[in-house]
């Protein structure tokens, strides 16, 4: 079994959803049953690789590779470093409390909505573990159409426009990306991103495929001033979708960027850096202004999303200046893991807030922000989980919305003072957006008679937000064991993007 | 003899897991047994408190510097979670636990009727464990910790009467103006990992004085001081959490929050973090002159102008509040002239005679239902003896009329910036000076209305509801539609569990200055915690003339601040108790004046305009204008609708007739041919 | 003399014709037919002429081919157009325009 | 002289044509309610057909009748898909044709002589032989438009049809005479060598621009597109179907002979001309398909597209470029017969399935012909994992190896245009409620079902694995 650890990763959901698809219309709750089985089974596999992980060593590991299409060397290759393996598990874990936060809320097509959701997870594993750039890209477009469906089938009034919005834009940036892979073919006749690494490329080359790249990745994280399919997304996706959109998509940017940007075209990637960062810290600011004003809850915590992914991209880029310009390596990896810690970290914590605003929805069918007012008089429980998530997403320490930020400012003073700066700003309008939210929905008098109304929690949302609260607490005590997890893989990472290859 | 390491760990998370159980288990526990479980965890914590303290003072043990586990570990970047004891740690841990408990005493009294009774308890022991992780750390990381932990305690406290909009709306300013001080301080922390690679105290402090001569490039040609922008970066942390102006704006609002958190968060410990803070940097403080200055400049200014606020107040909480803008003036006074002992000495009386006027007047608001506006109060000193004479104890040391504590810490800071001469201690000496007077005026003026004259409410015995008690938890907003000064029955005297902790700190009020003056300001007390280099030591030169408490005492009588208070007695006693009607006429001949002290020099005013309107404007702006019109709008469906546009254009080119479909393909051949050429034919 | 040219351009010109006729025409589909029939006249004269100047008979086979091809071409063609004029009383190319867009 | 050999290269040829000889007979001494065994005859005959292309293929080219005929990997690759195809067109049409009245014996023979012309035209060896497999299937075509005599439609599709064609295979036809006069030769082989000693290239590229329009018009490459949105609609569906598959393969294969086995010296030249008309196609297939609501309007717009993508590999002139071009034609070939498969499947009496609203909820009503027409739309439009994507994915790679990379991006941008319609598509079956009064047949015909599963789910497979005929078809233009 640990030879195919991660084909069974990978198989094991989608596989699973063929059986709940089976299941059909007519027994939900079967369907309910079977692909939370599937989701538990994933996720107790997937906690396997953490005794085969080797940490210390770091590296790719657990690599399986089998030729796959002959007259185009391509393989079906897998392998995971530490920083795979957090993002898998972040992944099975969503993936379990997806579909219990979805048990009773999908009344309608349970059946097709767990299996697009099973196949989903599945794919994104997938993303996780390519190592060959094609497969990758397969699963990066794949992944699509499970969400597409997710969006557009369960969502809002207008989930058609989000959707389609949704699925035009991803792939708007990832075709350059595709005529980037097969450019970098041609030139090795491989797809294999370890060679692809190693290949020789002049500036011109690298800095073509470093923009190929970035409408790619900076569509999927997203970065300003690509970043508008994300708020309508939000809004519209159901809670499922809109938390592993959160949780583990936008991710799979900041993955890319790891995977293809750093080792591949480092040059160029360090030439651009200043862009990037750049772009950052306008996520950062213009976002944190445009979220406060937000009149739709979800929109407001996507519009915080794109703001914390600023940082995942300023810790990337952030460790080329350092590495490079001023050869603190060792502040690049502290940047380096700020960003990737934070990729995690933003996983649990927007995935917990969409859940909370999936538990409001449920019971008002609103997520105006003004039709509600007052809700702790009826759901304190609820408040709680609420307070908590809510202090997360403004960073505060003691959770893991703090733990990335404060490394990645840090590194980022180090690199420049001006950076940081602008990045601490996070501080005080994250804090602004998200308690004036909190003000306006929790606190003050009810005055929305269906507000008063609500029910608290019930022991099964109960079991999705303390899943998310446990993780973002344990996370935020004590990171070492995830930093140790990713420690080596960052250091290669580093030491991979301080070489110049022109 | 060490400290071990269980009894930190205990006194930390004692009042932690009374938190916990308290907040998880309310309905399990109830009343009793929320206010039990959290007052024997203070009892354990603050008990142990003092044992430390006794092994560090009296017991000689080695200051305890140790790690409990690592945070995070990234080449030559570490950083954990641990404690630092030293004394003082050991003394803000004792003020801290202290104090803490007899706010859990008190409550239980003053919280009686409220429905958040558990919860209040959580979050007061919550704030407790906050505090001591703050004060006990041994490194940045945790230090900033704390530092935000009791910012969101402050936040849940202040907002804890949910229901309340002005409540919600001041823990939400008090959070995000923190925010606002945490920036800098996170800026400052970030500083100091960059130039002196690490984030613990001693390693940092060991490496200090290699900061002198290294420099920040803010542009191409302006390099500032490495030390200076690390300490003022720090300092604006301070300004926030110990509301130095201008990022005062906070502290007054925090009073819409029940009066035992007034005392315990917003006067005796956190607002004091700030100040505790800068003491324990002194090694680096002590580097900067030009942030030293600021720092004074700051504290003096805040000193005075807040003060003169609290004259004009009438609610008999903010009065106290903006008397604690004040002493927390004084005290970043202190440290702006290197008289970091000074600091922490008036920290220490302040936390007790501080909380006690809190207390007190959480006592006369009991009294008084839940009434605070003093112009409906007078005369209480006959039915609550109790309050009206440890409260009069609390005032006096807060004038510093000698022999009470504050006088001792109070004049030391007065006479150290006489005798500094940094950049600005000029003008802090004025403050402070005119801030004596200030203070004793507005003390004077709220004991008088609130205890002595005539009395100005109405007793109006009520009847139609069985039990009164019942109405008191919805009369905690807009008091229940009862009219201003109206009671149902005549005050009383509080409940023991009231009075007791007034009685306790009365005692430290009138005491605690005479006995630890001479160790804590002259006596070289806290030993390596505090740092201060030779030629800024004021208190060293202060310590030559220092013979003992009684002669300093006698000397203070003969003093320009006690003369000022003095005077400032004799008017109030005037005014408030022979001629009522003259503070009116006072205000209306200073009317311009009173304008500007009761609008608090529009600050509140200008900040809201300036960051939340425009803050909202500007995002308004961003929204509408970037996201919506010019990304969405223009670039993408504009885009779309252009390519929409196009296809309907072209279909139209599919006309149906045979004729074109024909004349289509001669183009086509046309094209093809013409295109050779022109590119090929030659 | 008559040259190659000649027999070159005269296909040329007959060529243009039958494509002018097919779409200038705007009245009858029969006329189509004819135009049809014009342009694979051209392309014999082509054929023929090529094959006796390049002294290569395969070119004169391929007109036989073509006459042949055309003589079911132009039945089916009709036959479409009997089709035609049956559903809709009319051949007239103007108004065969149901489908479009 | 032709021996017995040559006959024996032909055999399946020759098998079919003698079998649609039989069927045309039986047909006319069969009652109407036998016919169904003319449709499973006509299967089997084309069943047997595959078998004996794939039998006959030893490898390597062979050539018969004086290099007539030329029998290699490309023509025995592009007649099984080419049959395989028509096998599912027979399958798809029954339903539809006996529901209309139109299940006649004449609908499979005129079928069955259009594939024996698509056999001819793709192992075409010489010129004519280019001419007459292009007539019989372009004949037969035309009649097979007409099918449904009593349409209105049907018969204007049939003229224009007809006017058009008739129109390019004049052009074809002057092009060749051209080429003739230039080299003295209709033999392709004799062509290839003769191009470079040619006295007269202008004539010689003259020539070439016309035969490309033959070639042009045969793909539906713009701007000789004009026929195809007017007969994909007019014609009945399962005629369209099979001129959207079988007919591109043939098309590819004529273009094949002609460019590279005839005219590759001047791959200079139509290189250019074909990324031109690549361009034209792209943009106005993927722009007008926008626009449109009838969905067999749709599918033709988005034939147009992919012509242009298919010419984005043929541009790159190398076995790999065609290898590129010729599992897009047949990848295309597989996802249209899939799409169309679904809009007969769901059609009944009196009622086309036709519009796009048609599709409205079509997941609620019957969630597995949803599923089966989201794969293949998914196909078409080249995502990932489907069959649709690699066939992109090569010519792509084709269009940059030709150093073409400005190409690749106007393909890589039309894509993203092209998503949108397709996803529409998807949108209506699966986000949009049901429209009270469309009834679509939920219970299709058992075999259509089972035909059309594995039609879709094969794109599906093929997009997971697609390795092996891959390298069939990079070895059939190597080899």
């Amino acid at each position: 079994m640990f030879n195919h650890l991660l084909s069974l990763l990978i198989w094991l959901p989608i596989v699973g959803a063929v059986p709940v698809l089976l299941a059909g219309s007519s027994r939900p709750n079967t369907a309910r049953w079977i692909s939370l089985l599937m989701a538990i089974l994933t996720f107790a596999v997937s906690l396997f690789l953490i005794p085969q992980y080797n940490a210390t060593t770091g590296g790719m590991q657990l690599a399986e590779s089998h030729l796959w299409i002959d007259a185009l060397n391509v393989h079906y290759s897998l392998a995971v470093d530490g920083i795979s393996v957090a993002l898998i598990l972040l992944t099975t874990f969503v993936g379990i409390l997806v579909i219990i936060g979805a048990w009773e809320v999908i009344q309608d097509k349970p059946h097709q909505y767990m299996a697009a959701m099973l196949v989903l997870e599945g794919l994104m594993i997938g993303v996780f573990c390519a190592t060959d750039a094609l497969l990758f890209y397969v699963f990066f477009e794949a992944m699509l159409i499970p969400m597409f469906i997710l969006i557009g089938i369960w969502g809002g009034p207008r989930r058609v426009y989000a959707t389609l919005k949704f699925f035009i834009y991803t792939f708007l940036g990832s075709i350059f990306m595709l005529i980037g892979l097969i450019y970098l073919y041609l030139k090795a006749g491989t797809f294999d991103l370890h060679t692809l690494a190693m290949l020789p490329l002049t500036m011109t080359e690298q800095s073509w495929l470093f923009f190929a790249f970035l409408i790619a990745f900076a569509v999927k994280v997203p970065m300003v001033p690509v970043h508008t399919w994300l708020p309508d997304a939000h809004v519209e996706a159901p809670t499922g979708g809109s938390v592993v959109l959160a949780a583990v998509m936008l991710k799979i940017g900041g993955y890319g960027f790891l995977r293809f940007s750093l080792p591949i075209v480092p040059d160029a990637s360090a030439h651009f850096a200043w862009l990037i960062i750049l772009l950052s810290l306008i996520a950062v600011v213009y976002i944190g202004y445009v979220a406060l004003v937000q009149e739709d809850m979800k929109k407001l915590v996507a519009y915080s999303s794109v703001a914390h992914m600023g940082f995942v991209t300023l810790g990337i880029f952030i460790a080329f200046m350092l590495a490079r310009e001023l050869g603190n390596t060792d502040a690049a990896r502290l940047g380096m893991q700020g960003a990737m810690v934070q990729m995690i970290s933003h996983g649990f914590v927007s995935g917990a807030m969409f859940s909370c605003i999936g538990v409001l929805y449920d019971r008002l069918h609103t997520r105006q922000i003004k039709d509600y007012g007052g809700v702790v008089n009826v759901m304190p429980w609820f408040g709680v989980f609420y307070v908590f998530f809510a202090m997360a997403n403004c960073g505060l320490p003691g959770t893991s919305g703090f733990v990335g930020e404060f490394m990645v400012i840090l590194a980022s003073f180090s690199a420049n003072p001006w950076i940081a700066l602008f990045a601490a700003f996070t501080l005080i309008i994250g804090a602004a957006y998200t308690l004036w939210l909190v003000k306006r929905v929790l606190w003050g008098e009810v005055t929305n008679p269906h507000v008063a109304e609500m029910k608290d929690i019930n022991a099964r949302e109960t079991l999705v937000l303390g899943g998310f609260a446990a993780m973002v607490l344990i996370v935020g005590i004590w990171p070492e064991p995830l930093i140790h997890l990713m420690d080596s893989s960052v250091t290669q990472l580093v030491q991979v993007l301080a070489i110049h290859k022109v | 003899m060490e400290i071990s390491t269980s009894i930190l760990l205990t006194i930390a998370l004692a009042p932690l897991v009374g938190c916990l159980l308290a907040g998880f288990f309310a309905k399990q526990v109830g009343r009793v047994g929320a206010h039990s479980i959290t007052i024997l965890g203070l009892l354990i914590s603050c008990g142990l408190s003092f044992y430390v303290l006794y092994q560090i003072t009296a017991g000689n043990a080695p200051v305890y510097n140790h790690t409990i586990y690592t945070w995070f570990d990234i080449g030559r970047f570490n950083a954990s979670i641990g404690f630092l004891i030293d004394r003082l740690t050991a003394m803000m841990m004792v003020v801290v636990t202290f104090v803490s408990l007899l706010v859990h005493i008190y409550t239980i009294g003053y919280m009686a009727d409220d429905d958040g009774y558990q919860r209040f308890f959580s979050y007061i022991s919550l704030f407790t464990f906050s505090m001591l992780m703050l004060v006990m750390s041994n490194n940045f990381l945790q230090l900033f910790f704390g530092w935000e932990a009791v910012g969101l305690v402050s936040y849940l406290l202040i907002g804890f009467w949910y229901k309340r909009s002005t409540a919600t709306f001041a823990s939400l300013k008090a959070f995000i103006v923190n925010r606002v001080g945490d920036f800098g301080f996170l800026l400052g922390i970030a500083a100091i990992l960059y130039f002196l690679g690490t984030l613990d105290y001693a390693t940092a402090f060991a490496h200090a004085p290699s900061l002198i001569g290294k420099t920040l490039t803010i542009t191409q040609n302006t390099q500032w001081d490495a030390a200076t922008v690390i300490c003022i970066l720090l300092f604006i942390g301070a300004m926030g959490k110990s509301a130095q102006v201008p990022l005062h704006v906070w502290l007054p609002d925090s009073m819409e929050g029940p009066t035992p958190i007034s005392a315990l968060i917003h006067a005796a410990t956190m607002v004091t973090a700030g100040i505790f803070m800068v003491a324990r940097m002194s090694p680096l403080y002590e580097l900067s002159d030009t942030a030293l200055s600021l720092v004074l400049v700051i504290g003096a200014t805040g000193a005075l102008f807040t003060g003169l606020i609290g004259i004009v107040q009438n609610d008999i909480k903010r009065v106290v509040a903006y008397s604690t803008l004040s002493q927390l003036g004084y005290m970043t006074v202190a440290l702006g002239v290197s008289a970091y002992a000074g600091a922490v000495f008036h920290l220490m009386t302040h936390a007790f005679f501080k909380a006690l006027l809190f207390l007190g007047a959480g006592s006369v608001i009991i009294a008084m239902h839940h009434e605070q506006d003093m112009r409906y109060m007078g005369g209480l000193r006959k039915y609550m003896p109790i309050t009206w004479i440890t409260m009069w104890i609390g005032a006096l040391a807060l004038c510093g009329v000698p022999f009470f504590s504050g006088f001792y810490s109070k004049d030391a800071i007065i006479e150290a910036v006489h005798d500094s001469h940094r950049w600005g201690s000029g003008y802090a000496y004025f403050c402070v000076l005119v801030g004596a007077f200030v203070t004793a005026t507005y003390t004077f003026r709220q004991m008088y209305m609130t205890f002595h004259g005539k009395e100005r409410f109405k007793v109006v015995e009520h009847h139609g509801h069985g039990d009164h008690h019942d109405d008191h938890h919805d009369s905690h907003d807009e008091h229940g539609g009862h009219e201003p000064g109206v009671l149902d029955h005549a005050p009383k005297e509080s409940p023991w569990v009231v009075t007791l902790p007034l009685i306790l700190l009365a005692i430290p009020s009138l005491f605690v200055g005479m006995f630890t003056v001479k160790p804590m300001l002259y006596g070289n007390w806290f030993g390596d915690a505090i740092y201060v280099q030779h030629f800024h030591n004021v208190l060293e030169e202060l310590g030559k003339g220092f013979h003992s408490w009684w002669q300093t005492g006698l000397e203070g009588l003969t003093q320009l601040p006690f003369i000022f208070v003095a005077i400032a007695f004799v008017i109030t006693t005037y005014i408030y108790l022979f001629n009522v009607a003259l503070a009116d006429k006072i205000k209306r001949a200073l009317y311009p004046i009173w304008v500007i002290l009761d609008r608090k020099y529009w600050v509140d005013n200008i900040y809201f305009a300036v960051f939340a309107r425009g803050g909202v404007m500007l995002g308004r702006m961003f929204w509408k204008g970037g996201d919506a019109a010019v990304i969405d709008g223009v670039l993408i469906d504009g885009s779309a609708s252009m390519i929409q546009r196009i296809a309907s254009a072209m279909r139209r080119l599919q006309s149906g007739y045979l004729y074109h479909y024909a004349f289509a393909m001669i183009l086509g051949l046309i094209l093809l041919l013409g295109g050779y050429w022109l590119v090929g034919g030659h | 003399m008559i040259t190659l040219s000649h027999y070159i351009v005269l296909g040329a010109i007959l060529f243009c014709i039958s494509v002018a006729g097919l779409f200038i025409n705007r009245k009858n589909v029969i006329v189509l037919l004819m135009a049809i029939e014009l342009m694979l006249l051209a392309v014999n004269i082509n054929f023929v002429a090529f094959s006796r100047f390049g002294h290569d008979v395969a070119g004169q086979v391929f007109v036989f081919f073509i006459l042949t091809v055309a003589a079911a071409e132009s039945a089916i063609g009709l036959a479409i157009l009997v089709l035609l004029f049956r559903n809709r009383n009319t051949v007239n190319v103007a108004e065969i325009d149901s489908m479009k867009g | 002289m032709p021996t017995f050999n040559d006959i024996l290269i032909m055999v399946p040829e020759f098998f079919l044509v003698a079998a649609a000889c039989v069927l045309l007979l039986a047909d006319a001494f069969m009652k109407p309610s036998e016919r169904v065994y003319l449709h499973w005859m006509s299967i089997a005959v084309l069943a047997v057909t595959i078998y004996l292309v794939v039998f006959k293929q030893t490898g390597g080219t062979v050539t018969a009748f004086n290099g007539m005929f030329i029998r290699d990997g490309v023509a025995s690759i592009l007649k099984v898909f080419a049959l395989l195809t028509t096998i599912l067109v027979f399958i798809y049409a029954r339903p539809y044709l006996q529901d209309r009245k139109l299940f006649v014996g004449e609908f499979y023979t005129l079928t069955i002589f259009a594939v024996i012309g698509v056999m001819l035209l793709v192992s075409a060896g010489n010129l004519i032989m280019i001419y007459l497999g292009l007539e019989l299937l372009t004949l037969s075509s035309y009649a097979l438009v007409a099918l449904n005599r009593d349409s209105s439609l049907s018969s204007e599709a049939a003229i224009k049809y007809f006017v058009l064609g008739a129109l390019s295979s004049g052009m074809l036809l002057y092009g060749m005479s051209m080429v003739y006069g230039a080299t003295g030769t209709l033999s392709l082989a004799q062509l290839h060598t003769a191009i470079p000693s040619s006295t007269m290239p202008h004539l010689l590229v003259f020539g070439l621009i016309f035969m490309i329009i033959g070639i042009a018009f045969k793909l539906g490459a713009a701007p000789f597109h004009m026929w195809i949105p007017d007969v994909y609609q007019g014609a009945p569906t399962p005629v369209t179907t099979f001129i959207g598959s079988a007919s591109k393969l043939a098309a590819f294969g004529m273009a094949y002979r002609l460019l590279e086995t005839g005219m590759g010296d001047l791959a200079q030249h139509w290189q250019l001309m074909l990324a031109a008309l690549a361009v034209l196609s792209l943009a106005i297939g993927n722009l007008v398909a926008i626009v449109q609501t009838n969905i067999k309007r749709l599918l033709a717009y988005s034939t147009i597209s992919h012509m242009g993508y298919l010419l984005l590999g043929l541009v790159n002139a190398t076995p790999e470029g065609y290898s590129a071009a010729m599992f897009y034609a047949i990848s295309y070939a597989l996802m249209s017969t899939a799409a169309f498969g679904v809009i007969l499947a769901l059609s009944r009496a009196g009622f086309e399935s036709e519009e796009i609203d048609d599709f409205k909820g079509l997941n609620q009503r019957s969630p597995w012909m949803a599923f089966l027409m989201m794969l293949a739309l998914f196909s078409l439009a080249g995502v990932p994992p489907m069959f649709g994507f690699f066939a992109k994915l090569l010519v792509l790679q084709a269009a940059i190896h030709a150093g073409m990379m400005w190409l690749a991006i106007v393909g890589a941008v039309f894509a993203i245009i092209g998503l949108y319609y397709y996803l529409r598509v998807v949108k209506v079956m699966y986000f949009d409620k049901p429209v009270e009064g469309a009834q679509v047949r939920l219970q299709p015909d058992f075999t259509l079902r089972v035909a059309l599963s594995l039609n879709a789910l094969v794109l599906l497979a093929l997009g997971l694995w697609w390795g092996p005929l891959l390298g069939w078809c990079k070895q059939a233009f190597v080899g």
